[in-house]
């Protein structure tokens, strides 16, 4: 009945965890009852679980992404505890526990933070900037972001019903394979990202038609927001690199549940193709999690430097060389597996060739400050400590490209301090930048710059503490994943790295408090121009919040810049263009299709990894009858009036004739 | 969601959804599209069939016209079956797939010549004396 | 400064940075020539945004705003040809120092090298010596000044063989016979390990290497054939459960072949028991 | 940059407007748009089983070899049944632009039927390979056998599941629209099934036998 499922599945004997479990589960009890209590719940429901709006599906990955980092970074916390302290003794941790502790690390941190913050950020901005209504598919959209929910929800369930994987965040075979790892770790890994896998590339399919097909009149590829480039960049990149994924884990779910042989020590199974094949998605998986940064970037640099980007069309050749190379350099994971010097140096070479065109970005968002009249919002400082730091990242990981160089380097601290070096500045400050500089338009105030800030510096300072040592600890010959050691010099290093974790942890803290203070204070930070920044691209032009449909009339883009062009004409005839003519604007209905198929998609997935055969065809059944009765459906717009439209644009009108000074005469 | 300038119906003149036919959908000339791409596929087929089998071809260079062969059976699919053309009504779609292919083309390219290098340098002697004999 | 900042690290722990034989002092050396090029662009790249970023601050009136200047040819061909120079230069060193490094490349020397048999297991190191037909465990002994050839496999996961102050490693796979060549330049202890993750035992896999002078190496292999057990197909087995801390200890005779019989037959036999050990308990 | 005049602001249907700037294409388009990236993507998914294939294919750890198992009169045979299935499929996209339920019904049943009978060949083929002895588990070869005409006889089966719901939706609705936009996509995977099975037959059946 419950397959492998039994009250032993359950780790007693490890109470941190339960504990750490329960009390969580309680704090979501009773979030759920004060909302029950409080009568929100069908709001919820209405307003943001059934939504298929792309503006509150982005929030809520937001949301997830904020969620899962407070659970990767408490991990990151336990692991540089144990570090600090096991010299020459086992640590608090034992090595069955500290082994999921990293694996789960790299696993949330990659898929359930890293990449929830930048899909979430792209759904939010990418349709506003280009001036449309919605993205491609709205509901595919909430399946998406459900299904990636689901994902996380597996992997925190595994935290007490049953375990997670032990074999690093790549899940290497043999380790991996059923002789080596028996428990339902690693099926909980393959389900997991199974799952949320299908969701990101359904995502990526949704965003690259919305960008390819569905920019406003006049938006042309080379009229598009840095952003938006960079965003096309990155679903291509998911499009083309998540299918492997699939395929890759796939292959390993063969072999774990049906006895194949792809990777397996014995009958011609092959544990190299399955590094091969991880790495040919892995290493694109990098540059899907900057490049959207990159693109957050620039448009922070150049709003704040109040200028335009320097070298526009350089940095889209750039982002698209990027996107194409990212699938060229696969093979620098594992120089070290012995594929030879022609190999090795193949792709370390072409690996040093995305030096340059990120070189490029680099020195175009410089050359953006240069000439500029820089305003030191929390979101420049985040930009401006991101470059600093990140060319520091990139030269490390441009060292660890060359082969002689990695062969003494792989898989050491060094390599972890790279990527940190790159994940942290760039993926983690990028997705702070983006939300700091898109809050007031999702939510209609602005967040609390000085606690913004006081983050800012935290973060910093704790991420050199915290990252720098670890460079060093590398170049002492310390491997990544002990969970104990015996070298004495490597302790004192790893006690500042742990210092530095805690400096992040006050980071963290200040963010809360920024969230605290700025949702308290609301009413005094309320942006009623919708343009709080003095922006320049079109997702200001409407207002904060956008109306459900984002623009009363799709904009008329007449160049790079479209609101720049917008604002600047308003000023120079002292007028605002003329009202337009209004129509009736149809709205894709909100569904419960992502989260019921989501539903079925957790319970299939749970069902797989304990080997509860009939729940998973109930979870297979469910999900695509709920596909069927969405299909059914004879509705599925609504219309909102012209005059309503019209009304409610009325109101923007006003604020944007304030905003620039110019007579509203020609509101009525 | 739909924008009232563009209801579904009106064609754009630059603008194909894939498996969309070029001209006016007449389903006359849909038929003869299909029944053409039917029978090269089937000729195709058979061609492919009759290199591996027949003995006509000289035999270590079966599997470059069996490849040929498949290339264009997939080409044949793809103009017939699936209307993928180079028009320019059809760019985007072009494009899409030139991408799609390039990506292809990488991974296994890129896969098989990395794997050849491994296996070759990591052979177990044993089994490199066996191979060479 | 960051450089110099890293040289003093050589005094405090012994690492890759304080080689002990010509493959690792190779690869520090491309190490520091790469880092040295790009810090050439990546200093000057961290100080011109501070500068810029200060400068250009809204409130400083010095400043020149200049609110539409948004293209440069020159600058442009600039930041495409400057990284390229640099990288073109990288490639260079790169190419040929992978060509040079190349684990699989013997090693130049007057002196015949010694074969040594290396083989991961469940978690501890198996050295084979097959001309002295000795082997040892946990603990690798060298002559000094000799090319050491080593063939590396694995009789349970991937690891990863590698002595930091000796220089590159590479991994240890099942059913592969991988190749590496290195040598350690004077006597001395040297700390190994594996540096590729392969489960709960992972962190005690370290393992001492010590480089003798080359008649000690002698005694060393005569003392070893005089005492301590034969290291057939069943001792193997026993010794593939998984375990660790294993202090180190010799083989007086090897089984003939024995490498390569963990080699070819992949997946039984040690397997077996590598496996078997995994499932049950957890070694603590 | 643009002479647009009040009346027609975006100057639609004007041809001198470049391509990329006429605004949103209609929902036709861009739903087949959206639905040919995906099957891209779905193309680059098989391309890593193919990878897989080429380098285990020889890893046969003593047991069969293709030329040893391999049924060329099956293999055959189920290539008629594809095609044929591929070609029904094209009459019923056909009947859907004459507008003729009825026609696009027995199109679409001849389709499944057919896509079902390949099926059920290659299930025969399947199960008396396992009988055999050469099943997934024999060796990485026979793994990455199964894995690789596996995954498309999968896409097969659902694209059935897809077929009869396309079916039963024409019968309760009509060609509605989204239903039109639909069996659109329907017939693009269909089609593209068999681009794979071009693909399958050469890599896997024919060079298998031929060496
Ligand atoms: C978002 C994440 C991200 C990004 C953007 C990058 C970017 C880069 N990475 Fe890194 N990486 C990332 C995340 C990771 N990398 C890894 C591992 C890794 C390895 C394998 C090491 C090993 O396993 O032994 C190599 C060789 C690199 C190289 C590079 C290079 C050359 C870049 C380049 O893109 C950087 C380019 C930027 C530069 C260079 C700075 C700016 C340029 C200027 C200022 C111009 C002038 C400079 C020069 C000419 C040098 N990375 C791993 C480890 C996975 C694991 O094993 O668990 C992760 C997670
Ligand atoms: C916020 C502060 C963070 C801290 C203090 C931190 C700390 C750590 C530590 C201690 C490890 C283990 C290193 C080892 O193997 O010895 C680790 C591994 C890792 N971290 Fe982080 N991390 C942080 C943020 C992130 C972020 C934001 C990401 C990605 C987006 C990330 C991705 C990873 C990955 C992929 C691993 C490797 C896991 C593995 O070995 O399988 N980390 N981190
Ligand atoms: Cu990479």
């Amino acid at each position: 009945m419950f397959g492998k499922l039994g009250w032993d599945s359950i780790p007693w004997e490890q109470p941190l965890p339960l504990v750490a479990f329960g009390l969580a589960g309680l704090g979501i009890l009773a979030l759920l009852g004060w909302t029950w209590r409080a009568g929100h719940i069908p709001y919820l429901w209405r307003e943001w679980i059934t939504s298929v709006d792309h503006k509150r599906i982005g929030v809520m990955y937001c949301i997830l992404a904020a969620v899962m980092l407070l659970r990767g970074f408490s991990d990151a916390l336990l692991m540089r505890a144990q570090q600090a302290i096991a010299y020459g003794n086992p640590g608090y941790l034992p090595p069955d526990h500290y082994d999921q502790i990293f694996t789960a690390h790299g696993v949330m941190m990659i898929f359930f933070v890293a990449m929830p913050f930048m899909i979430g950020l792209m759904n939010f901005a990418v349709p506003l900037q280009l001036g449309i209504r919605d993205v491609a598919f709205p509901t595919l959209n909430s399946v998406s972001f459900w299904l990636t929910a689901a994902g996380a929800l597996l992997v925190n369930i595994s935290l007490v019903i049953g375990e997670f994987a032990k074999t690093g965040w790549v899940v290497y075979p043999p380790l991996s394979e059923l002789s080596f790892s028996p428990g339902v770790g690693v099926d909980y890994y393959l389900w997991a990202l199974q799952v949320s896998g299908v969701g990101t590339l359904l995502s990526g399919v949704n965003l690259v038609t919305t960008i390819l097909k569905m920019r406003a009149p006049g938006m042309g590829y080379t009229r598009m927001p840095m952003f938006c480039w960079t965003s096309l960049a990155t679903n291509l990149l998911i499009v083309a690199a998540f299918p492997i994924l699939t395929a890759t884990l796939a292959m390993l779910t063969l072999d774990r549940y049906l006895g194949f042989h792809f990777f397996t020590n014995e009958l011609g199974g092959n544990q190299m193709m399955f590094v091969n094949l991880i790495w040919a998605w892995g290493h694109p998986e990098v540059y899907i999690l900057i490049l959207p940064a990159f693109g957050i970037f620039s448009e922070v640099v150049s709003t704040f430097s109040g200028k335009p980007l320097f070298g526009y069309r350089s940095m889209i050749l750039a982002t698209m060389a990027i996107c194409l190379l990212s699938f060229m350099v696969w093979l620098h994971h594992f120089f070290t597996m012995g594929a030879g010097a022609d190999v090795n140096g193949f792709f370390g070479i072409s690996t040093m060739i995305i030096a340059v065109p990120t070189g490029v970005k680099v020195f175009n968002w410089i050359f953006t400050m240069y000439g500029g009249r820089i305003r030191y919002t929390s979101m420049m400082l985040w930009s401006v400590g991101f470059i600093v730091t990140f060319v520091i990242g990139g030269m490390t990981g441009v060292l660890l490209a060359v082969p002689p160089a990695d062969f003494v380097l792989h898989n050491s601290l060094f390599l972890v301090a790279h990527f940190h070096n790159i994940v942290i500045p760039g993926v983690l400050f990028g997705a702070f930048a983006g939300l700091t500089y898109w809050w007031p338009k999702a939510f209609g105030f602005s967040l609390d710059e000085k606690w913004g800030k006081r983050s800012f510096w935290f973060w910093l300072s704790g991420f050199y503490l915290a990252f720098m040592p670890l460079y060093v600890l590398g170049l002492m010959g310390m491997t990544r994943r002990l969970g104990h050691y015996d070298v004495a010099g490597w302790q004192p290093w790893l006690i500042a790295a742990a210092g530095g974790a805690v400096l992040i942890a006050c980071g963290i803290g200040c963010q809360v408090i920024m969230f605290t203070v700025s949702i308290r204070t609301r009413h005094d930070r309320v942006d009623v121009s919708g343009d709080p920044w003095d922006g320049r691209t079109l997702e200001w032009s409407t207002t904060s919040p956008p109306p459900i449909f984002n623009f009363a009339t799709l904009p008329d883009v007449r160049g790079e810049e479209a609101y720049w062009g917008l604002k600047s004409t308003a000023r120079e005839n002292r007028a605002l263009s003329e009202k337009p003519d209004y129509q009736d604007i149809e709205m894709p209905r909100n569904s419960p299709t992502g989260i019921v198929s989501a539903f079925f998609a957790s319970a299939m997935g749970f069902a797989l990894v304990w080997h509860i055969w009939w729940l998973v065809i109930v979870g297979f059944v469910g999900a695509w009858a709920t596909f069927v009765v969405f299909a059914w459906r004879d509705e599925a717009e609504y219309t909102i009036a012209g005059d309503e439209v019209e009304r409610r644009d009325r109101l923007r009108r006003q604020g944007k004739a304030d905003l620039l000074g110019v007579p509203d005469e020609a509101l009525v | 969601m739909s924008d009232t300038r563009h209801p579904d119906d009106t064609p754009r003149g630059d603008d194909q959804a894939p498996g969309e036919e070029g001209e006016p959908e007449s389903v006359a000339a849909g038929l003869t599209g299909y029944l053409v791409g039917l029978g090269l596929a089937a000729l195709l087929s058979i061609a492919s069939f009759a290199a591996a089998r027949s003995g006509l071809i000289y035999g270590p260079a079966i599997p470059v016209a069996l490849i040929a062969l498949a290339v264009a059976q997939m080409g044949v699919h793809l103009v017939f079956f699936l209307h993928i053309t180079t028009g320019p009504d059809n760019t985007n779609n072009t494009l899409a797939l030139a991408f799609g292919i390039l990506i292809v083309v990488l991974v296994l390219v890129g896969s098989l010549w990395i794997m050849d290098h491994l296996h070759h340098n990591l052979m177990p002697m044993t089994e490199m004396m066996a191979r060479q004999r | 400064m960051a450089l110099a900042g890293v040289l003093t690290l050589n005094a405090c722990a012994p690492g890759v940075l304080s080689p002990a034989g010509p493959v690792a002092a190779g690869e520090r050396t491309i190490l520091f020539n790469a880092l040295a090029i790009m810090m050439l662009i990546v200093v000057p790249t961290i100080v011109v945004t501070l500068g810029f970023a200060w400068w250009f601050r809204a409130g400083n009136k010095r400043a020149t705003y200049r609110p539409t200047w948004s293209y440069s040819g020159r600058i442009e061909l600039l930041v495409w040809s400057v990284p390229a120079l640099i990288v073109i230069f990288l490639a260079g060193l790169t190419w040929i120092g992978t060509h040079q490094l190349a684990p699989e490349r013997p090693l130049v020397s007057k002196r015949k090298p010694v074969m040594v048999q290396v083989v991961a297991l469940d978690w501890k190191w198996l050295f084979i010596y097959p001309e002295q037909g000795i082997a040892t465990v946990n603990r690798l002994v060298i002559p000094a000044g000799t090319p050491i050839a080593f063939r590396i496999t694995s009789g349970t996961v991937m690891n990863s063989f590698f002595v930091p102050q000796l220089g590159s490693q590479i991994y240890a796979m099942s059913g592969m016979d991988s190749r590496l060549h290195l040598q350690a330049d004077k006597p001395g202890r040297f700390h190994g390990l594996s540096a590729h993750y392969s489960g709960e035992g992972f962190a005690d896999m370290d393992f001492s290497v010590d480089a003798l002078p080359a008649t000690q190496f002698a005694d060393w292999v005569t003392r070893t054939k005089a005492a301590g057990p034969v290291l057939d197909g069943q001792g193997l087995a026993a010794l593939s459960r998984p375990t660790v801390n294993v202090a180190p200890r010799g083989y007086r005779a090897v089984m003939p072949g024995l490498y390569d019989r963990i080699v070819a037959n992949a997946g039984v036999g040690v397997h077996d028991e590598a496996r078997s050990g995994r499932e049950d308990n957890h070694v603590r | 940059m643009s002479n647009a005049t009040p009346a027609d602001p975006h100057q639609l249907g004007h041809g001198e407007i470049p391509s990329d700037q006429r605004g949103p294409a209609p929902k036709r388009i861009v739903v087949g748009y959206g639905f040919w990236i995906f099957l891209l993507s779905d193309f680059i998914m098989f391309s890593a089983f193919f990878a897989a294939y080429a380098v285990l294919v020889g890893e046969t750890a003593g047991g069969p070899r293709g030329v040893e198992l391999f049924d060329l009169t099956l293999v055959g045979w189920e290539t008629a049944l594809l095609l044929l299935s591929s070609f029904a499929c094209g009459l019923a996209g056909l009947a859907m632009i004459a507008d003729r339920r009825g026609l696009f019904q027995i199109a679409m049943a001849a389709t499944g039927a057919l896509g079902a009978a390949f099926l059920c060949l290659e299930l025969y083929e399947f199960t008396h390979l396992i009988d055999e002895g050469a099943g997934p588990s024999r060796s990485a070869f026979l793994s990455a056998f199964f894995a690789l005409v596996g995954c498309h006889g999968v896409h097969v089966f659902l694209g059935l599941l897809w077929l009869t719901t396309m079916m039963a939706q024409v019968q309760a609705k009509g060609f509605r629209e989204d239903i039109r936009r639909r069996i659109a996509c329907f017939s693009l995977f269909w089609h593209a099934l068999d681009i794979i099975w071009v693909a399958l037959l050469t890599v896997v059946y024919l060079l298998g036998t031929a060496a």
